[in-house]
């Protein structure tokens, strides 16, 4: 099976990202890019949270399935959590997560977390765009596994 | 069938350029649920709120979809302004198509309007599975607690009393009091500490509010903010008192330098507590006097500055010389910790009444020289550069406040977090009295070091946190939060689905979820009282048991699962 | 007969001939020979008490206690990874500890080789000799599943996974798995029509929803009808904490798993960030 | 947690007690309104500036969390502008309070901004059509966020009026004029910096790379123009160094003979993140004692030094002088640890303890406490110690304070 054909046949330059950002911090920084008239690319949507820590690992993976070729998690800086360190957590739970999609070959690069505060609108951008830059490479998840799967040798 | 109606804003022309909002509209048209859109050139004008709800109201829709700006921006106060009008506020859901969309994208009309649309198709989902958490109403008892019968206790208790609710004033010793029963003057003023400690326990006395219970210690604890069930111990038996709300003001402890400075083995050698007591009593003869700072602090066992100290030294050296304009008083230091304006001229004043003030380096400290008493302290004298041999009869050392050992159990009775020296920690800095658990505050010594002047301060501050939830008979679930719509809403475990496993009990900064027995098996509860809805629970509960209603899983799975719905085909 | 059986049988009998249990969960030999796990109220019954084949009994054990009597002691005679399942299953307040008592035994060089158990024994075990584990990482049987670059272990685990006929026996079998209803079986998180199941959702929320305990017993591998190594992608998973915290599920019984809250850990000034999160410490690199 | 505002409220008595006026809406100042509104009281918030949030907003980041403060800062203020009973005079100042025993009268003078708050959607189009550049962003981190015009620069040009979409700009609004009646007053209008023109040695508007300490903040500010890259403000380009000088303005009897408490702190801060943005640049803070009294404050100074690597000197540098081509800043001082002299030179310059309280002459020379005076107004202090002033005034004057035990 010629692994590489079919990433260079699935790799669409354009990676769908969904965000979860906390709307204490991240959520607040976003909108200062927002107003500061930022040019990102359009394939990003964002879901606000009320923490980082609400973010299940199960959601993560379910946007993974469901078209998304990246996840960021976006919370507040480690120590700043306006819940009490919850952060913490997920930064453990997000980290134990990219272990397993190193496991089956996913990639832990396809997952983002990031922490910055309400003023760090600039890091914002650039956290989202850099994650974009270290996609772009990265075969479509979706249409890989349906042409993998319609591998003959997969039959 | 009620469904949504959608309304869409212009933004006054700052939407269209990056976003088709006529096709959107269109698309919008043909989602399932949706019974009208609306677009229109602004939401948040003044004279736009009436528009709205006539639209809403001629639409027959039962749920929201605005896309308009940020929920930072105008868009945020629109929905405040439509929630006011008794709509559920999980039957609006506001999407971010300015900050979010149009301002970011406005290279690509398509992506972008692609990009709005699945925005909207998720808000959709949203509103379909959103729910409304019910609201816990307690009836607030009008009684506190205040644990410690201190500089802030006292303050605190007498404050509650005055504004008319009963008070409960623990204290561990016999009398109240605290510190400043071991000390002779208070800084800056230098009024006789039990000059100032009078009026208080006069009060203490006099005012029938006050239940005064010496030597008696906290030994359990349960409840929330409102009605808190405290159990207080005594020799003379137990007391179980209920209560609205807390207030944790156990002050700090003194601090013996063992072996530090030759101190226990020349007796000439004293804490400032030895000193003051010695002060108290007028017996103090010493003709030079030595005092050494930061005796045990700003090193690497006790990392931090006590603050009481420098200017604690500065009172009694200043003391020192006025009880007799001969006696020479000496202060080594290492940085003199007097901030502020009443704090810089108490330093100033030492300056002028003669203190001689010699810093040393944390390298090279003070040595004690003298075979059974005290004979001469050398020190090297960092800014003139020379070493110096100061004769002395005594030597006193300025000792740290240390935090309590009890702090730990209450910290654990009252689930308060405890900073790295084992003081109670607050919650931000700018909320300095409040802690993790509502209803619950500390003040005083008990939270950091502090003079006994700023202990009373803070005591009446936690006072007056205190009394907004004392003021009111009932409080609400809803209300704990520090924004004006109420919190987001609180965790809700299913019955029956529960299989006790712990982890959101784990997991709680809040401790809001705990687990109970229920027949054989264990179950968790949330309670609505603590719950600050972080969401943390919900986030590791392993088959989805735990809910938050406004973010329940099913909610946020529509829009994961429609988040790149458009993007696809288009 | 074996001693280690010999060991057992006699202490079980013991323990029904004392009264120090009111039941031994085993295998053993029924009136037809078969053997499957058995519940043994009486000394006299101990002689057909078998602990061959490999045979996880947490579960029944956590399900017999439920049925029992409150009063009700149960001995489980079991292997090491049993006794972690069983710890397990204490900690997350399945089993209530005062009731439940083990018998436990080591397991043999071929039975460790077969499941790649690095520690094929019990903490205490009852009888039998403790010997050398097996480490997984350097099998070549396990090594290859994990081999190569992203790409090919995406292609390997795909068309591994494909297989899966979502019969749910790993789940079923998983002596863990507690939860009802089980979010396998929600089209929340798993399309309920899709075969073979999603990869993504169906393996990965299984994985790591065990990622801290799992025991790494084998059972759900052991369970799959089409041969699917799904114990790989746990013991990843418990290489993972064991590295980053030196947590190991099953191994101690009053310490949280790391990915709860746990503040020993998260002390704010002197957490390290792990080099691929982002903080503003390194605001310009990933 | 301070639970919502009540509306109706039986056990709180005196509903008609007459409304509290609190000068001032930073830390103190809110902390003070929002208490008083929660035990039913009526308050009038007059603040002179057209944000709520004081200094506090200025502050990129606040010690020692070393986190923003933002969330409970905004959340705040939110409950502020919602509550019962709380009524905020934004751009307002009291021109004349007539005190007596109780019922008082405060005539506060308000001008109103050219930019209607309620009409603005922030869309910019003001700032793009102003030849000034006197119409520009509230603030970065005000919420909602709104455009204002700087009557200063603005020459009544009328420029924006014409592309504003919504009409929200008027620029002949005058100053309007009411007199309330009020109980007592609580004074929390907090601190501005002093002129430094008397100190001529720190070289302060003699180069653009010498700045205060609040300047240095804005400039380096992760939501500023410089998205929290340290450059040198002439001409940009990478600072080598940075010199922190202490105690420019405080504890100088030529200036501010008080110590202003929040600057070691301020300082130690803003070089710990310079360091963290960019380690290679070396910082260097002057001082005379370094006061760490707060909560982690001696350990945060420890992980800056120690951790971080900025270094302490002990000394009040006696120059500070442009260096003829104006390329770098000439710093003369004695490290008094060790007497030893030197002149070096640095990029940058950051002059800390210009902060005097922003009403009045200063503190009273005696160090009397002043009457219902809490925050910077009464006491140099940091947020922490603002907030709870702000709590304690409340109290006092809920309980009818001034004498008794609640007097120190």
């Amino acid at each position: 099976m010629n692994v590489q054909g079919i990433v260079d046949k699935t790799t669409r330059g354009t990676p769908r990202v969904l965000v979860f950002a906390c709307r204490w911090c991240a959520l607040v920084g976003a909108d200062a890019v927002g107003r500061g008239r930022a040019d990102l690319p359009a394939s990003f949507r964002v879901i606000p949270v009320e923490c980082a820590a609400m973010v299940e690992p199960d959601s993560v993976l379910r946007a993974l399935a469901s078209g998304a070729d990246g996840v960021a998690v976006m919370g507040c800086h480690l120590g700043g959590c306006r819940f009490n360190d919850a952060n913490h957590v997920a930064l453990k739970r997000m980290e134990a997560l990219g272990d397993l999609l190193d496991a089956v070959g996913i990639g832990r690069r396809r997952l983002l977390l990031s922490f910055g505060t309400a003023h760090e609108g600039r890091q914002f951008a650039e956290v989202l765009g850099a994650f974009f830059r270290e996609l772009e490479p990265l075969p479509s998840l979706a249409a890989w596994r349906k042409t993998l799967l319609n591998q003959p040798s997969f039959r | 069938m009620p469904g949504v109606i959608a309304i869409l804003c212009r933004c006054c022309g700052q939407i269209e350029p990056a976003v088709d909002l006529q096709a959107l509209r269109e698309r919008i048209d043909r989602e399932a649920g949706v019974v009208s859109v609306e677009v229109r050139d602004s939401l948040c004008l003044p004279e736009d709120g009436a528009a709205i709800v006539k639209a809403v109201e001629s639409s027959g829709a039962d749920r929201i979809l605005l896309a308009a700006c940020s929920q930072y921006g105008k868009a945020g106060a629109v929905v405040s302004a439509l929630c006011a009008r008794g709509i559920d506020r999980s039957r609006v859901r506001l999407v971010d198509i300015r900050e979010g969309c149009a301002w970011i994208h406005r290279g690509d009309r398509t992506a972008a309007t692609a990009k709005a649309c699945d925005l909207l198709c998720m808000g959709l989902g949203f509103l379909r599975y959103g729910g409304c958490s019910t609201d816990a109403v307690v009836a607030v008892r009008p009684e506190c607690l205040v644990a410690g019968a201190g500089s802030a206790g006292l303050a605190a208790a007498v404050s509650i009393a005055r504004a008319g609710f009963q008070v409960h004033l623990v204290e561990r010793a016999a009398e109240g009091g605290g510190m400043l029963k071991l000390i002779s003057r208070v800084y800056p003023t230098d009024v006789e500490a039990a000059e100032k400690l009078r009026p208080y326990l006069e009060e203490v006395e006099r005012n029938p509010r006050i239940a005064f219970h010496p030597k008696t210690r906290v030994v359990s604890a349960t409840g929330f903010a409102g009605d808190f069930k405290v159990r207080l111990a005594s020799a003379t038996g137990d007391v179980n008192v209920r209560v609205g709300a807390v207030i944790l003001a156990t002050g700090a402890g003194v601090w013996l330098p063992r072996g530090l400075y030759r101190y226990g083995e020349l007796k000439e050698v004293l804490t400032l507590m030895e000193l003051e007591r010695r002060q108290r009593e007028g017996k103090t003869a010493a003709k030079r006097s030595v005092f050494i700072q930061c005796a045990g602090a700003r090193c690497p066992e006790r990392p931090y500055c006590a603050t009481m100290c420098c200017p604690s030294s500065i009172k009694n050296a200043v003391l020192l010389r006025k009880a007799d304009p001969d006696a020479e008083v000496t202060i080594l230091h290492r940085d003199i910790m007097t901030p502020g304006h009443i704090l810089e001229r108490y330093y100033r004043s030492a300056l002028e009444a003669g203190v001689r003030f010699v810093r040393f380096a944390v390298e090279e400290p003070p040595m004690i020289s003298g075979e059974g008493h005290v004979e001469h302290v050398e020190v090297f004298d960092a800014i003139s550069g020379v070493k110096r041999e100061i004769e002395a009869d005594q030597v006193v050392l300025s000792t740290p406040l240390v935090a309590n050992a009890d702090n730990a159990k209450l910290a654990e009775l009252f689930h308060v977090p405890l900073d790295d020296y084992g003081f109670f920690r607050e919650d931000y800095p700018l909320h300095p009295l409040e802690t993790r658990q509502g209803g619950v505050f500390i003040c005083g010594s008990a939270r950091w070091p502090v003079s006994s002047g700023e202990a009373a301060t803070q005591g009446e501050g936690a006072a007056m946190k205190a009394l907004a939830i004392l003021c009111r008979e009932k409080l609400s679930a809803r209300s704990m939060s520090r924004l004006p719509e109420g919190k987001l809403g609180h965790a809700r475990i299913e019955d029956g689905a529960c299989s006790g496993c712990g982890n959101c009990v784990a997991v709680c900064p809040y401790e809001a979820c705990t687990l109970q027995r229920v027949g054989g098996a264990f179950v968790s509860r949330a309670n609505k009282m603590r719950c600050r809805a972080c969401g943390s629970c919900t986030a590791v509960c392993p088959n989805g048991t735990v809910q938050m209603p406004e973010h329940n899983a099913r909610a946020v799975g529509a829009m994961i699962r429609r988040a790149f719905a458009e993007g696809d085909a288009g | 007969m074996t001693s280690t059986l010999k060991t057992i049988r006699g202490k079980a009998e013991n323990l029904l001939a004392g009264g120090l249990a009111d039941g031994v969960l085993c295998l053993g030999r029924d009136r037809f020979n078969v053997v499957q796990p058995r519940l043994f109220h009486k000394a006299e019954e101990v002689g057909s008490l078998e602990i061959e084949p490999k045979w996880n009994l947490a579960k029944l054990a956590m399900q017999t206690l439920r049925s029992a009597e409150k009063s009700f002691r149960l001995t489980v005679v079991c292997r090491g990874c049993d006794e972690r399942a069983l710890l397990e299953l204490v900690k997350r307040n399945q089993i209530d500890a005062s009731r439940m008592t083990t018998l436990s035994y080591t397991c043999g060089r071929e039975q460790a080789e077969a499941c790649l158990c690095p520690r094929p024994y019990p903490e205490n075990p009852a009888a039998g000799e403790k010997i050398e584990g097996v480490d997984p990482f350097g099998d070549p049987r396990f090594a290859s599943l994990l081999a190569g670059d992203d790409q090919e272990r995406m292609a390997r685990w795909t068309g591994l996974l494909s297989r899966c006929l979502k019969c749910y026996g790993c789940r079923n079998a998983c002596p863990i798995c507690v939860c009802t209803p089980c979010k396998l079986e929600d089209d929340l998180w798993v399309e309920r029509s899709a075969v073979p199941a999603e990869m993504i959702p169906y393996h990965l929320i299984r994985a790591f929803h065990l990622s801290d305990t799992c025991v790494a017993c084998g059972a759900c591998q052991d369970a799959c009808p089409v041969g699917i190594p799904l114990l790989a992608l746990q013991l990843v998973m418990r290489r993972s904490l064991r590295e980053k915290y030196g947590y190991e599920a099953g191994l101690e019984a009053d310490r949280k798993s790391p990915l709860l809250m746990d503040f020993e850990h998260a002390s704010p000034a002197g957490f390290a960030l792990p080099a691929w999160t982002v903080s503003s410490e390194a605001p310009h690199e990933r | 947690m301070t639970p919502e505002i009540p509306r109706d409220n039986p056990r709180q008595g005196k509903a008609d007690a007459p409304p509290v006026l609190v000068e001032g809406g930073g830390a103190a100042g809110i902390t003070a309104c929002l208490d008083l509104a929660a035990a039913g009281r009526r308050v009038h918030l007059v603040e002179s500036t057209a944000v709520l949030g004081g200094q506090v907003l200025r502050l990129d980041k606040i010690y020692p969390t070393d986190h923003c403060a933002f969330c409970p800062l905004w959340t705040d203020i939110r409950r502020l502008k919602e509550a019962p009973g709380i009524t905020v005079h934004l751009l307002s100042r009291v021109v004349s309070l007539e005190a007596s025993a109780e019922g008082s009268l405060a005539t506060i003078v308000t001008r109103p901004p050219f930019i209607v708050p309620e009409r603005c959607i922030s869309c910019g189009r003001c700032a793009d059509a102003c030849p000034l550049e006197a119409a520009r962003p509230l603030g970065e981190h005000v919420y909602p966020p709104s455009f204002c015009i700087d009557e200063g620069l603005c020459n009544r040009c009328g420029c924006c009026v014409g592309v504003c979409p919504t009409v929200a700009i008027d620029l002949e609004r005058k100053e309007e004029r009411q007199t309330l009646k009020i109980g007592k007053a609580i004074r929390a209008t907090g601190f501005r910096e002093a002129d430094l023109s008397p100190l001529p040695e720190f070289g302060y508007g003699t180069h653009p790379d010498i700045m205060t300490s609040l300047e240095f903040e804005a400039w380096t500010a992760e939501a500023g123009r410089n998205g929290g890259s340290i450059v040198r403000k002439s001409g940009g380009g990478r600072p080598v160094n940075i010199a922190f000088i202490q105690c420019s303005g405080a504890r100088d009897d030529r200036l501010l003979p008080w110590c202003s408490a929040v600057c070691c702190m301020h300082a130690l801060k803003q070089a710990s993140w310079v360091k963290r943005r960019d380690n290679s640049i070396d910082c260097w803070i002057f001082y005379t004692d370094l006061r760490t009294v707060g909560r982690d404050y001696y350990a945060y100074s420890l992980r800056a030094t120690e951790g971080a690597g900025v270094r302490l000197v002990r000394g009040r540098p006696g120059l500070v002088h442009p260096l003829p081509d104006g390329d770098g800043i000439a710093v003369k001082f004695e490290d008094t640890m060790t007497q030893k002299r030197e002149i070096r030179r640095f990029d940058m310059v950051v002059l800390n303890g210009n902060l005097r309280p922003a009403v009045g002459d200063g503190y009273p020379a005696d160090g009397a406490a002043q009457d219902n005076a809490c925050g910077f107004t009464a006491e140099p202090a940091d947020v922490a110690q603002s907030a709870c002033q702000g709590s304690s005034a409340a109290l006092k004057i809920l309980i009818g304070g001034g004498e008794g035990p609640c007097r120190a």
